[in-house]
């Protein structure tokens, strides 16, 4: 047996070199100025800190249960870490890691089919019932009852075929195969046993009956906070639960305000309403640019692992789009320091790859984008799409059959349409057709499940380890994932599988290196921008840590944020000089 | 203001509208004693109604009017200057001194007050009295004017009256507040003729028991006939005979008097023709 | 002559927006309508990236005109552009050289064309500016025009013609048809619209047909709720039994007697819709469910000035007033219509 | 979801089906109560039938987490197995017209609460602003309407008017944006987000009230401001009609004071065609408003609609279309029997 925690360092050391820390060039966004007063760590003197204040929060939607089992959506996920704990997070850097607050070891077996995890002792429920080693089997049982509709909570735990309690403080999991992964398959959330265990004689689902939807509500948890007020469609209040045996977060109450619209949010931002919300492109280059917000807050600007991308139907009825030569031609028709310029106001940064940079050993060269107009006509030209002489569009072979597709968008995106836009005009000047049809969500999502699209337009974002993308391009997830594309290449698969099983970084990172390069030569996917973490906060809020999903969704996320005592006055340069900054 | 033992002494009456072209009434001068009955007849549209209007002072706000209306004295009031005194005085006069009766007996009722109720109120406009004491004097005024069932008919909606009882509730109406002058727009001429019989009939017992002057304004001789002593001819907008109704039937008249007389007399034999074919 | 005035009467008739063919308000609604109708046609002759006429290799070409007339059904097929001009991949505005002959449009640039900076401030240029795509906002106000009457004029003929059916049958056969005709017309007014909405542009996919089918499909219930009453009363009147006893057969009489009577009122009632189906379409794209991002419309304009309403206000102004012009023509126009139609010139009539 | 939702160009009066019955009030009640059965049926029948064959699922409806999982095809057939989506319509209809007999209308797919519950509460708010929004309407509606009016052709008469036709001709949305820029933050009058202020629970009976009002008046204006200026030329129009009737010239002619004719026979007669026309527009308000809930994160009936319409939260769907059914059809009903109470002809005809 080694040490996990030893193992996971030399990870870290490889697969995290950049991190987060990206150096913006060209952001056209004007000069950086200085902000660190929000990244400033929470001070380890308590009388600093303001621990009566309120922090407000924006909801972009309702969440849909508290039940971290149940959990799905990221709007659920923002409460996650304030009402529960768990013996592993996300940290800053989304990297796997031990919660020190829970765990007094966690080891792992040399033939990773093995580990033993062990709690501290003392934990508590918020109802001061114990937490022990049987909440832990218990909600991994439920995460794999097929009546518990585990939507999120089920990925992962699958590989974890045995999880038995050896004692109250102890747990064994047993995992089926030994897989690089394993790790994040321990990661699964944890409910008390004593609540639900009752509950699920009669609703095994733990959504259908009154008490289950009333323990999902208002639910016991083990984190800092609990829930005291759910206005519907108005708030949400936590309140810190003082029995918390981890660290004291500093907020007494955190306030999280319903606010669908954007514009609406940042009036309310200003007006200081709410002290945090995610900033739209547009918001972040041009609204808040003012003396208004620069009273109010600063926005930051940080790594996001999320790309912007458009998926062929590689396995569609449309010969065009089977073509890998057709989708190498499209892809050199994207513009994309155009897009990045005018959609996304220089603040995105162009990508083709696949992977955060830092999960690869990619070059440096190999991840700058082509635009090349000349180019793809002699691709198309090669394929056989040659430009009529009657009207001006490509056919094949003089054929009947037009070079054109649908792109299908989500509507209610503000950027989309205009990637369409910019899009759609350099394929008209290649000779190829693009019309767009905006489609409601679940609509988009239905087509793209029934594989009845041409192509669409969308947004991936990368977890934290890079065996998630087999959802993209793994044969098994045409019918199981998200490779609605229906990309099918068995060396890429292969490799995936090569990959999850490889434990050596290093090596891992070659695999997944070689993945991408294989798929930058199908071009099933076409990508487009990166985007950035852009985020507001106002002047009072401190300990904030971007992680590569926003400021919210790891560890310690909220449970950081702190508010000095005496409200410092924000220093003239500050306040004059652009309230504006990249992450440190 | 010219003193004058008149009743009412309109003269050189003109109406126009500011919208239209040609006035509606042109230089009418009449004046009438009091006691005195007066047919106004002539073919629709030569202004008769107007000039009932504007002697009520009801006329649309674009009217233009030119001339003087005279209303003679009455107890301690001095004559009235219909076209040039105020809204308040009107409101003595309406309803008080002169009273109207028209066409359409049915739609000058409102349709969602109860026949007792209107005429409570007019009975009560303008002055204080016992509610009971107003009741039973609805209640007689409806027995006047030969209704039968006075109280099961104040309960009644206006809908639910024939045109002949709806006619005699309006003539209670205008009887309510002792007028001394009646104007009857047309009052029979919505109804059948048994029906218009009786009205007339009505109002002949009605001016023999109140000494009631009557402007009677119809386009029928024989109604003329029946009620008016002297009868004014209307043509094209202006009065064009003024004369005893016996003269009416003399030859040297004007066309307009001439026709009227022979469309009254047609008719009469025309009825006469019916009736014994019917035998 | 000493004219009084009545002014303290409360007889006074109803004359007061004076409405009728002699006032300056009729007539420039009128214009207006008119102006917005022939924009709304000759768009591409007003504001195109190609010229009217130019002068490209020895002959004369008229992209722009083609254009025009070209989206029109039959003519559209013999009328077709020019050969380079047509193919999508040719720029007329670098292909021409500058000393040939070319008449451009007013507003030299198309409504999706992206070629100048970001939000431009109103020149000489671009009379209005340009928006945050770098489109010019006038020729995107024109061909917005184009859009916005079409789906005015188009959904209210489409409600128009629901309406008549349903509530004339309602109102002609009577019985069991007007029964179910007329729970179908309660029906459709307690639905809620919006979903219904919803579903058609779910179903037939953004685009102004499917706007168009969606407001056309939602609007007609006061339409046939209005040819039901007048065929009834109509129905009742002696002609009907007359033109019956000649041996008229039903369609005929509702054709040709029934038919003219509602058809007036119900004509009222569209062009009121006409300007109800403009902000309608505006509402539509507010929520992102409105006609596509590749066509310009008034509505969307507003909508993609609204993400910049604080940086740029002005951007608002535009299809604001193209909407508020419109509508203001509708009401005028609808007023006028009513009080020709019926002459004791009453809102009342219709309603009681 | 027009700009105010006002389909009624020219409402027309409801069916009279006694126009040839003798026998009141009483009988045309149940008449009309037994005709909206039909109606009731018919609207939920075409929601259920409309739902489950337009596409997308609650499956696809939801926004998912970050890209583990997404939507898949696998996850995709649990849910519909969960949401029990698997059996045919006619099959799901009955269950679900055999659960709503017992007043149970299943659990929202989006946060699994009671249907009922979740609708309760989003529907008071929107129901108490929907109603003082008419009221209020009325207040300012009837004194405007009737001085114009009376007042017809003069200077004010064309400026009340002409200002209604401007105002109608602003989309709400941009009215709304207007009030937030000006009167939401430049002026920091009232609050433009949320029902409630933090502290409402707090609060005692009194200052909830203010507070409420307090965060409905900036939405309240934005809703009412269409509805005046629509309803005050219609009001205008119908009140120039009566007074040409003949009975107010013959009232005036029996010497009634001008206040009496107008309060006592002008005006009952006007509200009549009112009474009709605000039974159309209570549909119209209560669904019209989803633009502005959502601008004003306002939590109410129509932002909930719509986020279930987008998640295809069925059984929330279906409890608000029989809940915006039966409270359209009463009103509905209300006003027809009012109507028959105002006027004798409908009631005794």
């Amino acid at each position: 047996m080694c040490s996990a925690r030893k193992r996971m360092k030399s990870k870290l050391r490889i697969m995290h070199v950049v991190g987060v820390l990206l150096a913006v060039v060209d952001s056209g966004i004007g000069p950086v100025s200085a902000a660190d007063h929000v990244f400033e760590p929470i001070p380890a003197n308590r009388s600093m800190i303001d621990e009566g204040a309120t922090l407000r929060c924006r909801l972009r939607s309702e969440p849909s249960s508290f039940n971290p089992v149940l959990m799905f959506t990221a709007i659920d996920a923002q409460f996650d870490y304030l009402l529960w704990d768990r013996p592993f997070v996300l940290d800053e850097n989304l990297k796997w890691s031990i919660n020190s607050a829970v765990v007094e070891s966690f080891e792992c077996s040399d033939d990773h089919r093995e580990a033993t995890l062990v709690l501290k002792s003392g934990l508590r429920w918020q109802d001061d019932t114990p937490l022990t080693a049987a909440d832990i089997v218990f909600s991994w049982q439920r995460i794999l009852d097929d009546q518990v509709l585990a939507r999120k909570a089920r990925h992962g735990t699958e590989q974890v075929s045995k999880c038995e309690a050896v004692n109250p403080q102890r747990v064994r999991f047993i995992f089926k195969e030994a897989l690089a992964t394993n790790q994040w398959s321990v990661d699964f959330p944890i409910v008390p046993k004593h609540i639900y265990e009752p509950l699920c004689t009669s609703d095994p689902t733990m959504q259908r009956s009154d008490a289950s939807v009333r323990a999902n509500r208002q639910p016991i948890g083990s984190g800092p906070y609990r829930v005291t007020e759910w206005a519907s469609g108005e708030r949400i209040v936590l309140s810190r639960w003082e029995g918390y045996s981890g660290p004291k977060p500093a907020f007494a109450k955190i306030i999280f305000k319903v606010i669908p619209d954007n514009n609406a949010a940042l009036l309310a931002f200003e007006a200081g309403d709410i002290d945090e919300m995610s900033l739209a492109p547009r918001q972040f280059a041009e609204d808040t640019s003012g003396k208004q917000f620069a009273d109010r807050g600063v926005k930051i600007r940080g790594k996001q692992w999320t790309n912007y991308y458009i998926g062929w139907n590689v396995a569609g009825s449309k010969a065009f789009l089977s073509d890998t030569r057709v989708r190498k031609a499209l892809g050199l028709s994207v513009n994309r320091p155009l897009i990045r310029k005018r959609v996304f106001h220089g603040l995105f940064s162009e990508s083709r790859g696949i992977f955060p940079e830092s999960f690869t050993a990619r070059d440096a060269n190999e991840s700058t984008s082509v635009f090349d107009i000349a180019g793809a006509a002699k691709l198309l030209d090669d394929a056989g799409w040659k430009v009529s002489d009657d009207d001006g569009w490509r056919y094949r072979d003089g054929g009947k059959e037009k070079a054109g597709f649908v792109l299908n968008l989500v509507a209610g995106s503000q950027t989309s349409p205009r990637v369409a836009d910019i899009l759609r005009a350099d394929l008209r000047k290649l000779g190829v057709e693009m019309t767009t049809q905006t489609l409601e969500w679940s609509v988009f999502n239905e087509r793209n499940l029934a594989h009845q699209f041409d192509a669409y337009l969308s947004a991936w974002t990368c977890g934290p380890d890079p065996d998630e993308a087999r959802n993209l391009f793994h044969s098994n997830a045409v019918e199981n994932g998200r490779n609605y594309v229906g990309y099918l290449n068995p060396e890429v698969d292969a490799l995936f599988d090569r990959g999850v099983r490889e434990t050596d970084p290093a090596k891992r990172a070659q695999i997944y290196h070689k993945i991408e390069q294989l798929i930058l030569t199908d071009e099933p996917y076409t990508f487009l921008v990166e985007a950035p973490t852009l985020w507001a906060f106002g002047h009072r809020v401190r300990g904030v840590t971007l992680s590569p999903r926003g400021p919210l969704h790891a560890f310690p996320g909220v449970r950081g944020w702190w508010t000095p005592r005496i409200p410092q006055p924000i220093d003239d340069e500050l306040r004059t000089g652009l309230p504006h900054t990249d992450a440190p | 203001m010219k003193s004058t033992s008149a009743l009412i002494d309109v003269a050189d009456l003109s109406v126009r509208y500011a919208r239209g072209e040609l006035p509606v009434l042109r230089d009418v001068s009449f004046s009438m004693d009091p006691g005195e009955s007066i047919a106004l007849v002539g073919d629709s549209g030569c202004g008769k109604s107007t000039l009932a209007l504007t002697m009520m002072r009801l006329l649309p706000a674009d009217a233009m009017v030119r001339g003087s209306i005279v209303l003679g004295e009455r107890g301690g009031s001095g004559p009235i200057d219909i076209l040039g005194t105020d809204e308040r005085t009107m409101q003595s006069v309406r309803g008080k001194r002169i009273a109207m009766v028209f066409q359409n007996p049915i739609g000058s009722l409102d349709p969602v007050m109860r026949v007792g109720d209107q005429i409570l109120e007019v009975i009560l406009a303008g002055r204080k009295s016992a509610r009971s004491a107003t009741r039973s004097k609805a209640l007689q005024l409806l027995e006047r004017v030969g209704i039968a069932d006075p109280s099961r008919l104040a309960r009644a909606w206006p809908h639910e009256l024939s045109g002949g009882m709806a006619q005699r509730v309006t003539l209670a109406m205008a009887l309510a507040g002792e007028p001394e002058l009646l104007i009857a727009d047309e009052p029979t001429s919505a109804l059948d003729g048994n029906v218009q019989a009786q009205i007339v009939e009505l109002i002949c017992e009605c001016r023999r028991d109140s000494g009631l002057s009557l402007l009677l304004i119809t386009h029928d001789m024989a109604v003329a006939d029946a009620l008016a002593s002297r009868v004014c001819v209307m043509n094209e907008n202006r009065i064009v005979d003024d004369l005893p109704i016996e003269a009416a039937n003399a030859s040297n008249r004007h066309a307009a008097t001439r026709r009227l007389v022979e469309a009254a007399a047609s008719k009469r034999q025309k009825v006469a023709a019916t009736m014994d074919g019917g035998r | 002559m000493t004219a009084m005035n009545h002014s303290n009467s409360i007889l006074a008739f109803d004359r007061s927006l004076a409405i009728d063919e002699r006032s300056w308000l009729t007539r420039g609604a009128l214009v207006t309508a008119a102006l917005f109708v022939s924009v709304a046609l000759f768009a591409p002759l007003l504001a195109w990236h190609q010229p009217i006429v130019c002068k490209y290799q020895g002959t004369y070409h008229f992209p722009a005109v083609a254009d025009t007339f070209s989206r029109i059904p039959l003519v559209g097929g013999w009328i077709q552009k020019s050969k380079p001009f047509r193919f999508p991949s040719f720029d007329a505005r670098t292909a021409l050289d500058s000393d040939t002959f070319a008449l451009w449009p007013p507003i030299a640039y198309g409504p999706s064309e992206m070629i100048a900076g970001a939000n431009l401030p109103a020149s000489g240029a671009h009379m209005l500016g340009t928006d945050d795509r770098g489109r010019d906002v006038l020729a995107r106000l024109i061909h917005g025009t184009r859009v916005s009457v079409r789906v005015g004029v188009y959904s209210m003929l489409l409600a128009g013609l629901v309406g008549i059916i349903i509530g004339g049958a309602a109102g002609f056969y009577g019985g069991a048809v007007d029964w179910i005709c007329s729970r179908l017309i309660e029906i459709m007014m307690c639905f809620p619209a919006f979903f219904l909405i919803l579903v058609v542009m779910v179903w037939i996919g953004n685009g102004v047909t499917g706007v168009i089918l969606v407001i056309g499909l939602t609007q007609w219930t006061s339409i046939a709720r209005l040819v039901r009453a007048e065929f009834i009363s109509a129905r009742e009147l002696d002609y009907v039994d007359a033109a019956r006893s000649y041996g008229a057969t039903g369609s005929y009489i509702a054709i040709r007697h029934l038919l003219p009577g509602a058809l007036a009122p119900t004509l009222v009632v569209l062009t009121f819709g006409v300007a109800d189906a403009i902000l309608l379409e505006a509402g539509l794209s507010w929520l992102g469910l409105g006609v596509g991002s590749e066509m310009a419309t008034w509505g969307g304009m507003l909508r993609d000035a609204y993400d910049q309403i604080r940086t740029h206000p002005g951007l608002m102004v535009a299809p604001c007033v193209a909407i508020f012009l419109s509508v203001l023509c509708c009401h005028i126009m609808g007023e006028r219509l009513r009080r020709s139609l019926d002459p004791r010139n009453s809102y009342g009539r219709s309603v009681a | 979801m027009t700009s105010c939702g006002l389909d009624c160009r020219t409402p027309t009066p409801h069916d009279n089906p006694l126009q040839h019955r003798q026998n009141g009030v009483w009988h045309y009640l149940l008449k009309r109560i037994l005709l909206t059965i039909p109606t009731f049926v018919g609207i939920v029948l075409l929601t259920f039938v409309v739902i489950h064959l337009a596409p997308g699922s609650p499956a696809t409806g939801t926004v998912g987490g970050f890209g583990e999982s997404g939507v898949s095809a696998a996850n995709h057939d649990r849910l519909r197995e969960h949401f029990e989506l698997d059996a045919p319509v006619t099959k799901r209809f009955g269950r679900w017209i055999m659960r709503v007999a017992c007043f149970d209308f299943g659990q929202s797919f989006a946060d699994g609460q009671p249907v009922s519950k979740r609708i309760i509460e989003r529907v008071y708010p929107t129901l108490i602003l929907t109603f003082s929004i008419i009221v209020i309407a009325l207040l300012i509606v009837i004194p405007v309407a009737a001085y114009a009016a009376l007042n017809a052709g003069g200077f004010v008469d064309k400026v009340i008017l002409g200002a209604c036709v401007g105002l109608y001709a602003i989309p709400p949305y941009v009215f709304g944006m207007l009030l937030i820029l000006v009167v939401g933050v430049a002026l920091d009058w009232f609050p433009f987000s949320g029902l409630t202020s933090e502290d409402h629970a707090q609060m005692n009976g009194w200052q909830r009230l203010v507070d409420l009002i307090n965060h409905s008046v900036l939405i309240g204006a934005c809703i009412l401001y269409p509805l005046v200026a629509y309803l005050v030329p219609f009001v205008r129009a119908t009140m120039l009609a009566v007074l040409k009737e003949d009975f107010v010239r013959a009232a005036f002619a029996r010497g009634l004071s001008r206040r009496r004719v107008i309060f006592r026979h002008v005006l009952p007669n006007t509200l009549r065609p009112l009474l009709t026309v605000m039974g159309l527009i209570v549909p119209a308000v209560l669904g019209g408003s989803v633009v502005l809930e959502v601008m004003f994160s306002w939590p109410g009936m129509g932002r909930l609609l719509y986020e279930s319409i987008l998640q295809r939260d069925y059984p929330v769907i279906m409890g608000m279309t029989v809940l915006s059914a039966v409270i359209v059809l009463g009103v509905t009903l209300i006003v027809d029997v009012l109507y028959a109470l105002a006027d004798p002809r409908v009631r005794y005809a």
